[in-house]
């Protein structure tokens, strides 16, 4: 019963990193909104699944490798889903291999279910 | 009802706080509750110091007429802190406060919208 | 569900991307810049059409009255809403903003 | 002589109105640049056509109606040139009748002849 | 002439946009989030393929790097500069950044 | 050589000031001169408040490294105005003046490059 009283949770990163800081304050919103024991999604689609590119090395940019703290991000921050849009990737030449961390991998008709149950969406 | 407003966009810049400022208000006109979560470039819209020309809107006051309606208006600490939006200088319709509001507007609100 | 669109469809890929989540009983609304794919005679004259076919589309009066497009030049079947409209199909849906 | 010693500017604008401030921030630089006599062009094109359509009202949205200066650009600013690209115009469903003001209406092979004699783009 | 690209071609028409532009002799360099465009098996290789044929086309190393973007993942002809060989090319042809 | 340098976007949201730091500190590098204008959002990245995390570069600061080493930041008094960056919050590096600035800079230059 309790399971249901969570309040569940989209985030729905849509941007490539490291153009644009979406992806890093996306990062800092999940990483604090684990903490809070509600129901926490997070979806890759469309650029967003660059984000889960492995070998990323921004240093000649100044900026971190935002990327591995997916790596933790269900372990140590307790968000429950990390999603894939299968398409996405597809259509971006990646493969489950290229990614940093084990995620689902969804098609476009699965994920639009998970969606359903949404009360809400945080969108980058 | 109770409708969250995230605002991810700067004032003047894009389009996104006007038309939350439309949008909140025809909500209140309504009779519905509301409260916004500036988060990224959104926390620009609380900054005191701008000083637009005489014939255009000026967002802060916006912000702040929304206010004395009985909006609260969260700005992200940590996207304030990087892009100098501070104690010294957010204006007085600003509450800074930690990413946590926004989770807690998911919770609390009937639904979220984003501008 | 509530797909709120917001970019020009003439320079972003927003119309294009939120299109392959639509299911029936969602709404469509068109906000800002997005407001130029509702334009008859356009490049997405026949996208929005074929929205229309399965979905409702809505379009901000405010943003088609700002960007000098008549009434007589919006797709048939497309309705104009005001803010307390948009506030309506909030209510009525959850509302998804793809920017 | 004095003539070739101007130097050619051109604004490239490639916005829609309202939408971001790009438009009014442009004219705010337009209305400047004309009066330093040098050699400045405006040319629209992709959503920039927009801002030339007529009719216009932001005032719902409580913005002024900038599209009105492109009426005085060149007679009261010195502004040498408007120029309208073509396929912008007919992929938007425009013609030269939608339009605001009179402007120098060029299909690309032509505009880039333009742009080649420019020192210096000021992009929107 | 210069073509400087930064926006995504996947979210962004700069791409095409800056295409109809293109004339010979002109220099492409792809930048920040527009070197997707640059890597092999992506939606946009043909497109990219095809400019090589009439025109140079360079890419930012620290874009493609930060990306995790291999040089081996990097199209054919196509060449990686650094912010130098970038001031080298400006200074070569007169720069034009389609956002 | 002397390379005009315009910015249109705000630190941190986009990329395009730390593109423009890496290509001015490689131009400094090859011997050529560099002059900067800030212009819509990109008045922000010389907001004097900013206060980023201290493992992440501090926009404002790489500015006035720029500085020291010769490059003139003009940041524009009408965009600056209408988003907050005046006297008050404009850090020491950046140099408020007209968009006359702008024209006298693609003038000057040999090339002016947008960021």
């Amino acid at each position: 019963m309790e399971e249901q009283e969570k309040t569940k949770v989209m985030f729905l990163c849509r941007k490539a990193p490291y153009g644009t800081i979406f992806e890093q304050e996306a990062i800092e919103a999940m990483v604090m909104f684990g903490a809070y024991e509600q129901d926490i999604s997070v979806t890759f689609m469309d650029d967003g699944v660059f984000s889960l590119k492995k070998g990323q090395d921004p240093s000649l940019l100044g900026k971190k490798n935002f990327s591995k703290t997916y790596m933790i991000l269900k372990d140590d921050f307790e968000i429950s889903h990390l999603y894939v849009e299968k398409e996405s990737l597809e259509e971006r030449g990646l493969t489950e291999d290229d990614l940093i961390t084990e995620v689902e991998i969804l098609d476009r008709g699965a994920l639009r279910k998970k969606m359903d149950e949404m009360k809400a969406f945080i969108p980058f | 009802m109770k409708l969250g407003v995230l605002i991810k966009d700067g004032p003047y810049m894009h389009q996104a706080m006007d038309s939350a400022y439309n949008f909140i208000t025809a909500a209140l006109e309504m009779g519905q509750e509301v409260e916004v979560f500036l988060y990224n470039d959104g926390v620009y819209n609380t900054c005191n110091f701008m000083d637009p020309p005489r014939d255009e809107r000026h967002i802060a006051n916006l912000l702040a007429e929304l206010q004395t309606k009985g909006v609260r208006m969260v700005v992200c600490v940590a996207a304030g802190k990087r892009r100098g939006i501070v104690t010294n200088t957010v204006c007085s319709a600003g509450e800074i406060s930690g990413l946590g509001q926004l989770l807690e507007l998911c919770i609390t609100s009937d639904r979220l919208v984003t501008f | 569900m509530l797909h709120i669109i917001k970019k020009s469809p003439y320079e972003s890929t927003a119309l294009s991307d939120f299109l392959k989540y639509l299911k029936e009983n969602d709404i469509v609304l068109l906000t800002e810049d997005a407001v130029y794919a509702a334009k008859k005679g356009g490049k997405f004259e026949e996208n929005i059409k074929g929205i229309l076919k399965s979905n409702a589309v809505f379009c901000l009066m405010a943003d088609t009255k700002a960007r000098g497009i008549s009434d007589a030049e919006i797709i048939e079947n497309i309705k104009l809403i005001d803010y307390k409209g948009f506030v309506d199909k909030v209510i009525e849906q959850n509302p998804i903003t793809w920017a």
